[in-house]
């Protein structure tokens, strides 16, 4: 019982980050369509900018996150205006091979100056841990959960109330129709982009705080999974990434803990194609049915 | 035996009935119309003779060789199979082929050849392909299409677009031909040359024809019985001259002037 | 808008390269008064890591070499660096252009086994020796399947049998462990191999393996399995794998407060190995390796000085195989006499007591290297002990 | 209309000379093993990117699969290579090799084909890792460290008539009636239904070719290259392939063709660049897309181009 219960906390943590990942994913996918396989690598240059931050200015959690979130937002919006917004009316599979370029590009661009190499965090948060009952918990872990509940919150809160996610909401139901009713597409879509690229920035440092260990490809299969996360909860869907991401995180942690950890990915991508046919629109998706 | 017998058929989405126990009999060789105001269900009616859609409840069964064939759960294609044919409201086109392969697509069913010949164009490919453009240029001839039969879909002016529609589902070979509006669109001399069209196609091809139009002159003038839908239930049936003065048809149009074919809506 | 990108990315094209070229240049034309040696590395991809360590070890032993008068009465050394994308028919596909040229005498790399065995072929077909400093896979390097040595063949690093039984012993002996988990890279063969030699003998000194667990390369999070294996009544638990991920199953494993000794081998070497798992986490940690920062040999310290002077860090055990590897194809040049691939083959088979910073070593028949192993002990992140065995 | 005409005597006669050009220089060593390489790698690509292209570009089933198919037949053939070193088990394994990825496309297919789009992407790029997984951990294919000395006895010959006859293959197959009907799939699915394609069976039927000649590109790798590893097909691998075709046009096998060859050598020359060598690499793939988003010929053929210019006008599109 104490181990499982230590499972759902290690499954808890792993899985809030995934779910700040996916919330990227999950916005742009329902804004433009595109599964923004960059997204990873905002998140991988975030563990960067607050490496940066904490290491050479000294500066603590919040300041580093707050950057690093700004960095990743300006960085997001950047790729969309280069690389995605002259693409707007060509095919979406053209669209993916300039996500796909983009992910190379940062992630060897990025290889180029800070080498290949493994990096570690400086000491930013206390590394204390407490036993409760036998369930070893950590501070960094309250922080990453903490952190990941507010940011979604907030999220949620900047999509449902104001007027900027109201009309993120529009054009991701149809933008032709948005743009007549007089709101400005492309600055929606830059936001979304602001918004998701901000998180994984978050996310990014997060990671690098928790597990300590950053390096230039560290987005890739975590950005993989996350899209999982996203599709599993429901693509398009807030809560939807939020459970995803959660829910991946504790499979991930159940299965290597009580099946066999070599199949852990397996598993994870077994269970999103069973989900993906009984249940195509993920948990909290919505249907979507075709006009005939 | 009448060709296509539905009975009490039913389709609700989540909480909306489109279609409500309704009943249609079609005789072969006949000419029936649908008509209804926007949203009677008219086209859910066809993507569930079609198989497109289950129904929730009801039958809807097809005359073949002598016996009744239920259609409730059979796939598009097989119901296309079994002599069922159609064309969509809003054309349906393979935008991106030729004219040509978009009629031969619809010959698929009735191509002589198997895999080993399709990957090594031996055996009876080139005999079966030659087959298959003969037959589809004398369908388009029909419609005067041969001329244009290497010209992508999309690139067809509307008319004849709404023209390789039908063209298409003809080289399905049916028996049973399902038109979705296909006059939209089109101006009176381009709506008199369709059923023109039509009626030659019903006599040359031995066709029973089910047709939702909004074009009145052109119902009023060809169909031999007509179907009027509502809300998903048939609020009418029977010759043309019946629906004209059925006070329940020109209720469910309300104000619209449906006594006077020539100036019906379009 | 469009126009402005293009100039920017046809600038940004011919730029990079440009710098490419200037940089680490491939071709030109080969002098009579150079000697050309061929490098083939995992630069980028996912073995990058490996590849890159290795490749400024080797350029750092031939930078030195080179500013001494280089080889054979002043010829300079001049690297041919290329890059197999971790991919062994890129692999291939190098050493083809490499070795087809004909102007080079020897080639090193790749860094890991399965690259290595891709290369082995060509160099076999063209008489050209090929070393590794990191290809640690038992079988099928230097000896193929029928047991005949492959004349061309050489590396320098240790077995994955040697360091998995020298573990394993150590383990047994000195630790009196009699149950061990172990918690290993899936997805590299070292790693595999280190697991599988590791197991058996331990094994067969009649010690028992009460937990296999896998890992790969990339992963962040080993809580759920270390969880497990804490519910697991074991005395040592054996980490086959590099510092990346065993520095955080070191630091996750102490935070859950799994105490036994941790156990590793060369792949731990890296200073980034404490950074990662911070300093209080690494203790009780014995990991086998060619050389001990603790060693005072002047040509180690020197080595690691100059490392630390050109770098800012110590180097990792990759950097100083290569270092070592670089030494070592000169001493086979000035030794054969001649840039001659055949003589320089004959010249590394021949090798007697070549002393280099991972420490001294013979080449045995099967060209396999005989040198001894320290196991190091970390105590707070530092090495405070290192047994010879 | 019938076998022997004009274009496709035309067609031989140009696949001979190529042949036969490369045959001359290779025995003069004016193409060196190196450039042999090349080649093989061209070929190798060519065929994946023709099978690729049939399942993506042909029936608008996007997959992100197509390296896990490549695994399977190259671990087929390299098993039955190892086993029988032989010409007759070079062959037995290609067509092996060929066999069984197609009848895991089979088994793949059915149940996941009903997805559409991106959701397909995603459950091929899944169903290819667990593909990999499993390859990492059983004991007959080497785990990790793969198989090794698998004995090379692909050769250039080999590798152009395999390529050849995948380029051929596919081209009839989208040729005929049933490659019509996946086209017509890529088209409007509910169209193509309505006029009596089972939609189904054929998006399995082009997944289950695909996935053939991809096993068969495979086994060629296995055959040529001496080593196998599981990372070797990874997710990277399938991006690569779907690049090419992209790159060439979705829905044109010259394309394909053309952009195997550039992009194989692109790859070749780039490896003297050894730190920027992906950043060059993907600052192109962004350029090419933004410039040209449909790919080199976009759904073209050569064969268009010619007639093109033979009838003096162009294609009304």
């Amino acid at each position: 019982m104490e181990t499982f219960v230590q499972q759902l906390v290690n499954g808890l943590s792993l899985g809030s980050i995934y779910a700040l990942i996916a919330l990227g994913y999950t916005m742009v996918y329902g804004i433009i369509k595109l599964i923004n396989f960059a997204h990873g690598d905002v998140y991988m240059l975030g563990a960067y900018v607050g490496y940066a931050v904490t290491t050479f200015t000294g500066l603590g959690f919040f300041p580093a996150i707050i950057i690093s979130m700004a960095a990743c937002a300006v960085l997001g919006m950047l790729i969309e205006r280069v690389a995605y917004k002259p693409l707007r009316a060509s095919s979406r599979i053209a669209v993916l091979i300039t996500a796909i370029g983009i992910s190379l590009l940062l992630e060897y661009v990025m290889m180029y100056f800070v080498g290949p190499e493994v990096r570690s965090y400086p000491d930013v948060l206390s590394k204390q841990h407490f036993e409760l009952g036998g369930v070893v918990v950590g501070v960094q872990q309250i922080y990453i959960v903490v952190t990941a509940v507010v940011l979604m919150a907030l999220l949620q809160f900047i999509v449902k109330n104001t007027k900027r996610g109201k009309a993120m909401r529009a054009v991701s139901i149809d933008a032709d129709a948005a743009q007549l009713m007089g709101i400005d597409v492309n600055r929606t879509i830059s936001f979304t982009f602001l918004l998701g690229s901000a998180l994984a920035g978050a996310a990014g440092v997060l990671v690098g705080i928790y597990y300590n260990s950053i390096d230039p490809l560290m987005g890739v299969m975590p950005g993989l999974k996350a899209f999982v996360a996203a599709v599993f909860g429901g693509i398009g869907s807030i809560p939807g990434a939020m459970i995803g991401g959660v829910g991946i995180g504790v499979i991930e942690t159940l299965v290597s803990g009580y099946g066999s950890s070599m199949y852990r990915d397996a598993a994870v991508f077994a269970l999103l194609i069973v989900i993906l046919i009984v249940r195509p629109r993920g948990l909290l998706g919505k249907q979507t049915g075709e006009k005939l | 035996m009448a060709l296509l017998s539905i009975e009490k058929l039913t389709k609700s989405f989540g909480g909306l009935t489109a279609v409500s126990n309704v009943d249609i009999l079609i005789d072969k060789g006949e000419l029936i119309g649908l008509i209804g105001p926007n949203g009677a269900g008219k086209t859910t009616v066809f993507n569930l003779i079609t198989g497109v859609y289950a129904p929730s409840y009801g039958t809807i069964e097809l005359e073949v060789d002598g016996k009744l064939v239920s259609l409730a759960k059979k796939k598009p294609y097989r119901v296309t199979k079994l002599g069922i044919a159609r064309t969509f409201q809003n054309i349906r086109l393979f935008k991106d082929l030729s004219v040509l392969d978009n009629v031969r697509i619809a010959m698929h069913q009735r191509v002589g050849y198997g895999m080993p010949a399709a990957l090594t164009h031996f055996g009876r490919y080139f005999s079966e392909e030659k087959r298959l453009v003969a037959e589809a240029e004398a369908l388009l001839d029909v419609f005067k299409l041969t001329e244009k039969k290497d010209e992508l879909a999309k690139n067809l002016p509307y008319g004849e677009q709404r023209h390789l529609e039908i063209v298409r589902a003809m080289a399905t070979k049916p028996r049973l031909l399902l038109l979705d509006e296909p006059a939209a669109g089109m101006n009176p001399n381009e709506t008199a040359a369709l059923t023109a069209m039509i009626a030659k196609l019903r006599h040359d091809y031995d066709l029973t024809i089910l047709l939702i139009e909004h074009d009145m002159s052109l119902v009023m003038k060809i169909c031999e019985r007509i179907y009027v839908l509502d809300y998903g239930v048939v609020i009418s049936e029977g010759a043309p001259d019946k629906i004209r003065s059925d006070s329940r048809v020109i209720e469910a149009y309300l104000g619209e002037d449906v006594s006077a074919p020539q100036d019906g809506e379009a | 808008m469009k126009k402005i990108l293009a100039i920017v990315c046809v600038l940004a094209l011919a730029g990079g390269m440009l710098s490419a070229c200037g940089k680490d240049s491939g071709g030109g034309d080969a002098k009579s008064d150079t000697v050309q040696i061929g490098v083939n590395y995992e630069l980028t991809g996912d073995v990058a890591t490996y590849g890159n360590d290795s490749v400024n070890g080797i350029k750092m032993a031939i930078d030195e070499v080179n500013a001494n008068g280089g080889v054979l009465g002043g010829k300079q050394i001049e690297l041919i660096v290329k890059d197999d994308k971790s991919d062994p028919a890129e692999s291939t596909s190098i050493e083809e252009s490499l070795m087809g040229d004909g102007k080079i005498v020897a080639a090193l790399g790749p860094a890991t086994s399965g690259n290595f065995r891709a290369v082995i072929p060509i160099a076999t077909n063209y008489g050209i020796p090929v070393i590794s400093s990191s290809a640690t896979a038992d079988d099928d390097i230097t000896v193929d399947k029928n047991g005949n040595v492959r004349e061309f063949v050489f590396r320098t690093c240790f077995t994955d049998s040697f360091q998995g039984k020298t573990m394993s012993n150590f383990a047994f002996n000195e630790l009196s462990a009699k149950k061990a988990v172990i918690f290993g890279d899936t997805s590299s063969d070292y790693a595999k191999g280190l697991a599988a030699n590791f197991k058996s003998n331990f094994e067969s000194l009649g010690g028992a393996v009460v937990g296999e667990e896998g890992y790969v390369a990339k992963d962040k999070d080993f809580n759920s399995v270390l969880t497990k294996i804490k519910g697991q009544d074991f005395d040592v638990l054996f980490v086959p794998g590099y510092y990346q991920e065993a520095g955080l199953i070191i630091k996750q494993a102490r935070e859950l407060g799994i105490k036994q000794p941790i156990l590793g081998a060369d792949g731990f070497d890296s200073p980034e190995l404490v950074n990662l798992a911070g300093a209080a986490n690494a203790t009780d940690i014995y990991f086998s390796n060619h050389y001990s920062s603790l060693d005072k040999d002047p040509a180690v310290v020197k080595f690691i000085e100059d490392y630390k002077a050109a770098n800012g860090t110590e180097p990792g055990a990759f950097i100083a195989m290569g270092y070592d590897l670089g030494k070592y194809i000169v001493d086979a040049i000035e030794r054969a006499g001649a840039a001659d691939a055949k003589a320089i083959a004959k010249a590394l088979a021949e090798t007697k007591e070549f002393s280099g910073v991972t420490g001294t070593f013979s080449v045995d028949k099967d060209h396999n290297v005989v040198k001894s192993a320290v196991v190091i002990k970390l105590e707070n992140g530092a090495q405070v002990s290192a047994t010879r065995v | 209309m019938g076998m022997i005409t004009k274009k496709n005597i035309l067609i031989l006669l140009s696949i001979v000379a190529t042949f036969a050009v490369v045959q001359v220089l290779r025995t003069m060593n004016i193409l060196t093993n190196f450039h042999e390489i090349t080649l093989a790698l061209i070929c190798i690509n060519i065929i994946l990117a023709v099978s690729l292209n049939l399942i993506t570009g042909f029936t608008g089933q996007f997959s992100l699969g197509h390296a896990g198919f490549m695994s399977i037949g190259a671990y087929t053939c390299a098993l039955i290579l190892l086993k029988y070193p032989t010409m007759w088990g070079f062959l037995a394994g290609i067509i092996a090799g060929g066999i069984a990825s197609a009848l895991v496309g089979i088994i793949i297919g059915l149940p996941t084909l009903r997805l559409k789009g991106d959701y397909l992407a995603i459950a091929t790029l899944g169903m290819a890792e667990i593909i990999r997984v499993i390859f990492l951990n059983i004991e007959i294919t080497g785990g990790a460290a793969g198989l090794a000395s698998i004995p090379r006895i692909a050769n250039w010959f080999w590798m152009f008539f395999f390529a050849v006859i995948s380029v051929v293959f596919i081209n009839n197959f989208i040729k005929s009636s049933p490659g019509r009907a996946c086209i017509s799939i890529r088209e409007d699915e509910i169209a193509a239904e309505s006029m009596g394609i089972n939609s189904t069976k054929y998006k399995v039927m082009s997944f289950a070719i695909g996935a053939f000649f991809a096993g068969i590109g495979g086994g060629l790798y296995a055959s040529y290259f001496f080593f196998l590893k599981p990372n070797l097909f990874g997710f990277l691998k399938s991006i690569d392939m779907l690049v090419i075709v992209v790159l060439g046009g979705l829905g044109s096998l010259t394309g394909s063709v053309v952009a195997a060859v550039l992009l194989t050598l692109l790859t070749t020359f780039l490896q003297q660049f050894t730190a920027v060598r992906m950043i060059l690499y993907a600052l192109l793939l962004v350029v090419i897309m933004i410039f040209r988003p449909k790919g080199i010929m976009g759904t073209s053929e050569i064969t268009d181009l010619l007639g093109r210019i033979g009838r003096g006008k162009g294609r009304v599109e």
